[in-house]
């Protein structure tokens, strides 16, 4: 039998304004196992706990209930106390009669009942709490990050350098990411690649960090502290570690008629390629969809030519288990598909363009070298409009875009806009805008400079329809100040498109049973008191997987992400939660039906000894636990018919207790 | 002897996650529904078994309710998938034995729905105060 | 009468017991009249002669005692399986419950069992024999002069009435002739019930479930109830009882056994078969298996081994539990 | 001896009803008959027997004992025992009317079971004479003549008229009370309907199943035989024959907390169950083997052993044709021994 | 009829949401009878909103809808301008209690060039 303690707390007038919290504690004196109760103006303030602890030593307690506010706000704090009182923290329940009674009813004598009902079955509870012991787990020093963009690039070489070994799986032939082919950022304007290159070559030179280029996540098993992750790296038919990088082959390449992704298709690359030069790793990569060996048997020029003999025709997918302490999400972003935007004419003209491909074009290793030329007929643009919120902002119902604001489009289309203006001055710059959202340190002071001092004209309204005519594209906008409509016959024409999360994020989500939401961002821990924290406890968030975010946003959370490793990493053992199933051996049936329904392959079969009634010994089949992997959900403990499997802290027969409370 | 205004008694199952917190924000935004429901907070709406819900209707309870995640948003991915085909069928089940389908219900309540939190509350105590007291699964030894 | 006769079972079991295949043999054996067959282990060839019965009366489904019998027996078991009697034992394998390595199951056709209390509701109490071998069933009473000539179509057991399948879904060797998974109408009473009013519904399950003694038959005999301790024996289970002491409990009784064998229920009929109140339980768990095909796409517990039922599976587009009752004829 | 029409059951009925709640086996909605209170036009059943016994009007299968009621460290007790009110139970087949000797030999021995004494003491058991027996009685075998039943009223059904003998001063008052529905006559009607009948006993099939080999003292002979494993192979451990036997009166005092206190009730167990007579240390029967020995032990040897010879079955059949698997004392007789002629 | 109805009733009538513009004015930016109009479709939305109605009742704009959907379309928020401006026409004909076209009008009217439809949707939009 315990020894009960009820602690009725006032909660200021929050409670006791509706509540007779003397009443209720002198009707919870009389529950089976209560020997104290008493009621105090703040149970949470140090005096509130003194209290508390004071108590438990006076009368003996071996069980607490709190009656305040939601277990929500104060379990841990009370948890806590009870140790201190050297009880075991999981003694405490807390009945929440504020957030479900005095704040939700205004009746003083019903505030009063339900506190007192609510109470019952909190005394009910713990009634039949046991000591619980968290377990115990060790963590495997070594982080995964996957993405190898800006976000996963600072993540990697700050865990790096507090002395913890990194993995970065990156899809592409190299890590860089969007940022690799930005040309300007703003506000500042310094070049993308002379700031982000000398980080990609720390990368490539850390003796921390291993890079899986052109590799994908495929199974991710595990907890925190332990997660068994499988890496598939694609076949490059290139060894990696033999290439140097010398380019031989991609000059000598006969198949040169590939839509080169880098510059968004806007030129050509070879069958085997370098994505860029200051690529990471700097090795060659054959795409198999063109490569004309790899396709007929018949060419063999880049073998021919390799002095390294790098070149492996016969290179299979490679899979790799690593086990991880934590992994980090850094999947990034891609800017929306605009084929369900006719109005804009993006798959009419070429000169419609996204600011990615525009980012390309002025991008000094773009495709025209940094020279602004339109892409149908390389004739320089005399007159160039931009449209903001292209996809963003739109309404759910409209299904075209996004319904969040993308974020970064009001800044770099001001960056384009003011970059144009500099280097052509002679080009009229037009940007259509529905507003301009410039909150950041000396980002509006950016956005004037572009209006005031370089004429860019901002004008306050959206482009409805664009149509080719001729070598013109006749944009219709509204000016929504001087009320009129205008039709301007642009040359080039730039959407500032919505970005979205990068599409693997979706799958790769389920593997890490990491929740996302309707926009298929990653969802974070808590939105405001933890940021880069997965609510799967030891998947972090870094970047724009997260939502959208510029350079030094992404750059920082890409920080506190690594700093959450870290501190991860530190530790030698994990304490997990305490509140898992477990399995009553002799009961279980070995049926399989727990395993089916739980979420985390928390269980494992095992056959086992057991002595029977009979005083025979039989093998029989049994479902054992992980209580590491175990995250307490119960979802077994209803499927198993005998009854066998149940949850610490929430057993059967305690909400049986809290039910037969409720309803006597 | 006075006659007492029926107040159905009902118990609310909650998952820790959601629509537990969707109830404090309830409570936060002092968004007002009858005391007459009585919240217990399980980790999982996948936590609850059928005996729960039985044992509640024994006890005196005139309707319950379960409220999760919403689909797709369960902290464990996928329990209230779980309990959605276990209490259509459970409920299906109480229909084919003639119990009142309007005394069980199941509801998604996100941590950001207080207000639905509280409709939902008192829609229901609307619904089962029109029925009356549970009849058809009560234990008499039970009675007061 | 059963197409295979019980010599020609009797041949094959002596055959395999005889050449070492299998060391017993989990048959029926013959009782004081020709209906009261018990399940028997027979380990040697005389006993099989002597005892060994196959008839319309052998009903019991044998899968379950593989569960005891794998574990107490020495040696491999010979099983004969009526081809409702497979699927349990495919449900059987997919929890684990047994060595499939220790059994030998030899599947054999059934025309369909004859159930004794309705013989006697056309012949009468005072039954001396009942031979099976003809086209139909000739009773002797000690009442009457000449013995009397029963159909057997009229006296099917309720399961056999609507049987769902002639077809063995796992044996190791077939006698006789496979059939075919049949169009039964096994659904159309449940439909009934379901449509009528609530409280219609509530009165008809009111006087059934009444008249439950609790006597656990249906939970004893069922293939799906294999717990190693059944939550109605376990005192911390929170609704362990040895009696339905009013009818809270006996509809929570009923409602927790079906719930328990949602999924796994292969509807072999064996609870209504030996209710001895003749309640017609087999309506609850047909109810849960008619709502799961609807809902969620037909399901035959055991047809294969190690299949997801329905309540260990979702999908993410499953209707919501109001749903259900709105659903309206989804398969129209 | 007094006689009726059957035409007039019905006002006999009610007659009887006016002074005492009335039980008689009817038709049940599943065609199976079962004792249930008279209501006018209660029609009387053709069958054999009821599937359950009339033991349950006795020693119901669930009984209220009494309640507690505490309030911090107190205990209030509260006797919730109802007060027993007269009752008759017409249609008692002899062999069940025998079972209340049985009955009565555990129950209203020192220490008395008031619950059971109180009403044994209220109730009136007025016995039918059988007229067509089923192959599966053998109620002959522990002497018991079916023709011939006991109880507080015997009554005899012919064709047209039903036969009352009042064999105790309870069951002279009771035909008092309906002494205009009924005449006097003579038994000859009644002593040639008793010659027919016992002339059935000897054509049905277990007709010479003998207790020979059982009874006191037979416990070491037949303990250890082997064929217990055979008999209790396939036995499924479920309750069917307890609950159903006329005889069985093991039951469990079990506490229920409604939360608004506790009730003390005891309800019906079976020896066949795992749980039965758990105790701390475990289970004293191990095994579904010598739980089914014990239950045909106790009817055939140690019942006897301590009552003076007296089997505790009646043979009324009942196990015989509700076991799921058919294995039955019938069987158990005949395979240690109960066979003779 | 005083302004707060006349709001509801538009809203109603139209089933558009107006507090779900944002003022984009994309719906102007591609109206093709956006010079005709006094009122511009971005302007119907916020007017209304605003319930800031009889100017456009009064207005001709009304009438110089062609009713051509291009703003329903590319709206991004889903406002849907032209079922507003709709209603407000509705409303304006309503009013006045007489049809601004009858059959009578038709001959008057009449020339080669005008196609079938043309009369069909003119009698959609002036009739009540």
């Amino acid at each position: 039998m315990q020894r009960i303690g009820v602690f009725v707390c006032w909660c200021g007038s929050n409670i006791a304004g509706t509540v007779d919290v003397v009443a209720v504690a002198e009707a919870l004196k009389k529950e089976p196992g209560v020997v104290f109760s008493t009621d105090y103006q703040y149970m949470c303030s140090q005096a509130g706990q003194d209290l508390i602890v004071s108590s438990v030593k006076e009368h003996n307690l071996t069980g607490l209930v709190i009656c305040s506010c939601s277990p929500r706000m104060h379990e841990a704090t009370f948890r806590k106390t009870a140790q201190v009182a050297g009880l075991n923290p999981y003694m405490v329940e807390i009945a929440n009669i504020r957030e479900q009674c005095s704040w939700v009813h205004k009746d003083m004598p019903i505030g009063t009942e339900k506190a007192i009902i609510l109470g019952k079955a909190a005394v009910a509870k713990v009634n039949l709490n046991a000591p619980l012991t968290p377990g115990e787990s060790p963590v495997t020093k070594r982080a995964l990050v996957i993405g190898g963009g800006i976000a996963g690039i600072q993540t990697a070489l700050d865990i790096a350098d507090a002395g913890f070994p990194v993995d970065i799986v990156e899809k592409k032939p190299t890590i860089g990411g969007k940022m690799a082919q930005l040309d300007k950022t703003f506000p500042t304007l310094d070049c993308a690649a002379c700031i982000l290159t000398p980080k990609m070559v720390d990368v490539a030179q850390h003796e921390n960090i291993r890079i899986f280029s052109y590799s994908e996540v495929t199974d991710v098993k595990g907890f925190i502290g332990n997660f068994d992750v499988t890496i598939k790296k694609n076949a490059r038919f290139v060894n990696e570690d033999i290439c140097t990088g010398c380019g031989d082959c991609v000059t000598k390449c006969p198949q040169k008629k590939v839509p080169n992704e880098f510059n968004l298709g806007m030129d050509n690359r070879s069958a085997i390629y370098i994505p860029f030069a200051q690529a990471v790793p700097k090795v060659a990569t054959i795409d198999p969809a063109h490569c004309t060996m790899l396709k007929t048997g018949k060419c063999g020029v880049c073998s021919k030519v390799c002095k390294a003999n790098a070149i492996d025709y016969t290179q299979k997918d490679e899979f790799i288990t690593e086990r991880y302490g934590a992994i980090v999400v850094a999947t990034g972003f891609d800017p929306i598909s605009m084929d369900k935007f006719d109005e804009f004419a993006y798959n009419q003209s070429k000169d419609v363009i996204t600011s990615l491909e525009f980012e390309r074009l002025t991008n000094a290793a773009g495709p025209t070298a940094g020279k602004l030329l339109r892409p149908s007929d390389g004739e320089h643009p005399h007159k160039i409009v931009f449209v903001q919120c292209v996809g963003s902002r739109c309404d759910s119902c409209a299904e075209k875009g996004k319904e969040y604001c993308s974020k970064i489009c009001c800044m770099y289309t001001a960056k384009h806009a003011m970059l144009t203006r500099d280097k052509y001055p002679d080009t009229e710059v037009y940007v259509f805008y529905i507003d301009v959202r410039t909150p950041g340190k000396n980002f509006d002071e950016f956005y004037r400079r572009a209006v005031e001092e370089y004429d860019v004209h901002y004008i306050k309204g959206m482009v409805g329809k664009i149509t080719p005519e001729g070598k013109k594209l006749m944009v219709r906008a509204s000016d929504l100040l001087d009320g009129k409509q205008l039709n301007i016959d642009a040359d080039l024409v730039v959407l500032a498109t919505a970005i979205e999360p990068d599409k693997s994020a979706r799958s790769l989500a389920t593997m890490l049973t990491a929740s996302m939401d309707t926009n298929d961002f990653f969802t974070e821990a808590h939105p405001k008191l933890r940021p880069v924290e997965s609510p799967t406890a030891g998947v972090f968030l870094s970047g724009t997987c997260q939502g959208p975010k510029d350079i030094p946003e992404t750059v920082s959370q890409a920080g506190a992400a690594a700093s959450k490793v870290i501190g991860l990493l530190a530790k030698d053992k994990l304490k997990g939660n305490p509140c898992v199933a477990s399995s009553d051996e002799l009961m279980c049936n070995g049926c399989s039906s727990c395993e089916k329904v739980c979420p985390y392959g928390a269980i494992t079969y095992e056959n086992k000894e057991f002595r029977m009634p009979d005083r025979t010994t039989r093998v029989r089949r049994v479902a054992s636990v992980n209580p590491a992997v175990c995250q307490g959900c119960g979802c077994c403990t209803v499927t198993c018919p005998s009854g066998a499997m149940d949850l610490r802290g929430f057993m059967n027969e305690q909400i049986m207790a809290e039910v037969d409370a409720i309803c006597k | 002897m006075q006659v007492k205004e029926y107040k159905p008694l009902i118990v609310a199952f909650c998952c820790n996650w959601c629509s537990y917190a969707g109830a404090d924000l309830a409570g936060n935004n002092r968004l007002n529904y009858p005391a007459d429901v009585k919240i217990i907070r399980v980790p999982c709406s996948c936590r609850v078994n059928p005996m729960f819900i039985l044992r509640a209707f024994q006890r005196g309870a005139d309707g319950v309710i379960l409220c999760g995640c919403h689909p797709g948003d369960c902290h464990y991915t996928s329990g209230n998938y779980f309990t959605r085909r276990r209490m259509a069928m459970l409920f299906s089940m109480l229909d084919f034995l003639g119990i009142e389908r309007e005394r069980t219900r199941v509801e998604w309540v996100s941590a950001a729905e207080g207000a639905k939190f509280a409709a939902t509350m008192n829609d229901f105590v609307t619904q089962v105060a029109a029925l009356g007291e549970n009849k058809r699964l009560e234990d008499l030894r039970c009675k007061k | 009468m059963q197409k295979i006769t019980k010599e020609q079972l009797i041949e094959r079991a002596s055959a395999l017991l005889r050449d070492g295949t299998v060391n017993h043999v989990l048959g029926w054996a013959q009782g004081e009249f020709d209906y009261d067959i018990t399940p028997a282990v027979f380990s040697d060839e005389s006993s099989l002669t002597g005892n060994f019965v196959w008839n319309d009366f052998c009903g019991a489904n044998f899968s379950k005692y593989l569960v005891s019998k794998c574990r107490t027996l020495e040696g491999k078991i010979l099983v004969f399986l009526k081809p409702c009697d497979t699927y349990s034992f495919n449900q059987l394998l997919t929890e684990h419950r047994f060595d499939r390595e220790k059994v030998y199951a030899i599947g054999i056709p059934c025309e369909g069992m004859a159930d004794i209390d309705k013989v006697k509701a056309i012949c009468g109490d005072g039954i001396s024999s009942i031979d099976c071998s003809g086209e139909k069933l000739s009773v002797t009473s000690i009442y009457e002069d000449s013995p009397i000539s029963v159909n057997t179509a009229d006296v099917l057991t309720e399961r056999c009435v609507n049987c769902k399948s002639k077809k063995h879904v796992a044996y190791d060797e077939l006698l006789g002739d496979e059939g075919d998974i049949l169009d039964s109408a096994r659904f159309d009473e449940v439909a009934k019930i379901e449509a009528m009013t609530p409280d219609e519904r509530f009165a008809f399950w009111q006087n059934e479930l009444s008249r439950c003694i609790r006597c656990n038959a249906c939970r004893d005999v069922c293939p799906a109830c294999t717990c190693e301790v059944c939550v109605f024996n376990n005192p911390k289970s929170g609704v362990e009882n040895k009696a339905p002491a009013n009818s809270f409990e006996e509809k929570m009784f009923h409602i927790i056994r079906a719930f328990h064998v949602a999924g796994r229920c292969t509807d072999c009929g064996e609870c209504s078969r030996v209710c001895p109140q003749n309640i017609p339980l087999h309506l609850l768990n047909r109810k849960f298996i008619k709502e799961m095909n609807e809902c969620y796409g037909e399901y035959q517990a055991g047809e294969t081994v190690g299949s997801k039922s329905p309540l260990t599976d979702y999908t993410l587009e499953d209707l919501e539990p109001g749903e259900v009752f709105d659903r309206g004829d989804i398969n129209a | 001896m007094r006689k009726c029409s059957l035409d007039s059951l019905n006002s006999v009925f009610a007659k009887i009803a006016e002074a005492m709640a009335l039980y008689l086996p009817v038709d049940g909605s599943d065609g199976r008959a079962v004792f249930s209170k008279w209501e006018d036009g209660s029609v009387l059943s053709n069958a054999l027997n009821t599937v359950r016994s009339p033991k349950d009007f006795f020693f119901p299968q669930s009984e209220d004992l009494m309640r507690f009621k505490t309030e911090g460290k107190n205990i209030e007790i509260i006797d919730i025992r109802p007060e027993s009110e007269d009752f008759a139970v017409f249609g008692v087949r002899a062999c069940d009317v025998k079972s209340f000797d049985i009955l009565d030999r555990v129950f209203l021995t020192e220490p008395c079971d008031s619950y059971y004494a109180s009403r044994r003491e209220h109730g009136v058991i007025i016995s039918l004479a059988c007229t067509r027996p089923s192959e599966t009685c053998f109620c002959q075998a522990f002497g018991i003549d079916p023709s011939t039943p006991a109880g507080d009223i015997s009554c005899f059904k012919t064709d047209n008229e039903m036969y009352w003998q009042a064999n105790t001063e309870k069951g002279e008052a009771l035909l008092k009370a309906i002494e205009s529905l009924t005449e006097e006559c003579t038994d000859e009607a009644v002593n040639e309907q008793k010659e027919k009948i016992r002339a059935i006993m000897k054509k049905l099939p277990l007709a010479s199943l003998t207790t020979n080999s059982f009874g006191g003292g037979k416990t070491t002979e037949l303990f250890d035989r082997p064929e217990w494993a055979e008999l209790s192979e396939a036995c499924l451990g479920c309750g069917t024959c307890t609950f159903v036997c006329p005889t069985c009166q093991c039951y469990d005092i079990k506490d229920f907390n409604t939360g608004n206190g506790v009730i003390r009730y005891r309800c019906w167990d079976s020896c066949m169950y795992s749980e039965f007579t758990r105790m701390a240390h475990g289970n004293n029967r191990i095994s579904q083997k010598e739980r089914f020995r014990q239950r045909f032990m106790h009817k055939l040897v140690y019942y006897p052993e301590n009552n003076d010879g007296l089997f505790s079955c009646v043979g009324c059949g009942r196990c015989l044709s509700r076991c799921p698997i058919s294995m039955n004392i019938v069987k158990v007789m005949k395979k240690l021994g109960g066979e003779s002629k | 009829m005083n302004k707060k109805y006349l709001r509801e009733d538009i809203i109603r009538m139209s089933g558009v949401n107006p507090k779900k513009c944002m003022r984009c004015g994309k719906c102007s930016g591609t109206c093709p009878a956006y010079d005709e109009m006094e009122y511009h479709p971005h302007q119907f939305v916020s007017m209304v909103e605003s319930g800031d109605i009889e100017p456009l009742l009064e207005s001709d704009s009304l009438y110089r809808c062609l009713t051509c959907f291009a703003c329903v379309e590319r709206c991004p928020r889903g406002v849907e301008p032209a079922k507003l401006i709709e209603a407000v026409r509705l409303t304006a004909i309503r009013r006045q209690g007489a049809n601004r076209l009858t059959p009578n009008d038709i001959p008057a009217m009449l020339d080669d060039e005008i196609p079938q439809q043309a009369l069909v949707s003119a009698f959609r939009k002036y009739t009540k």
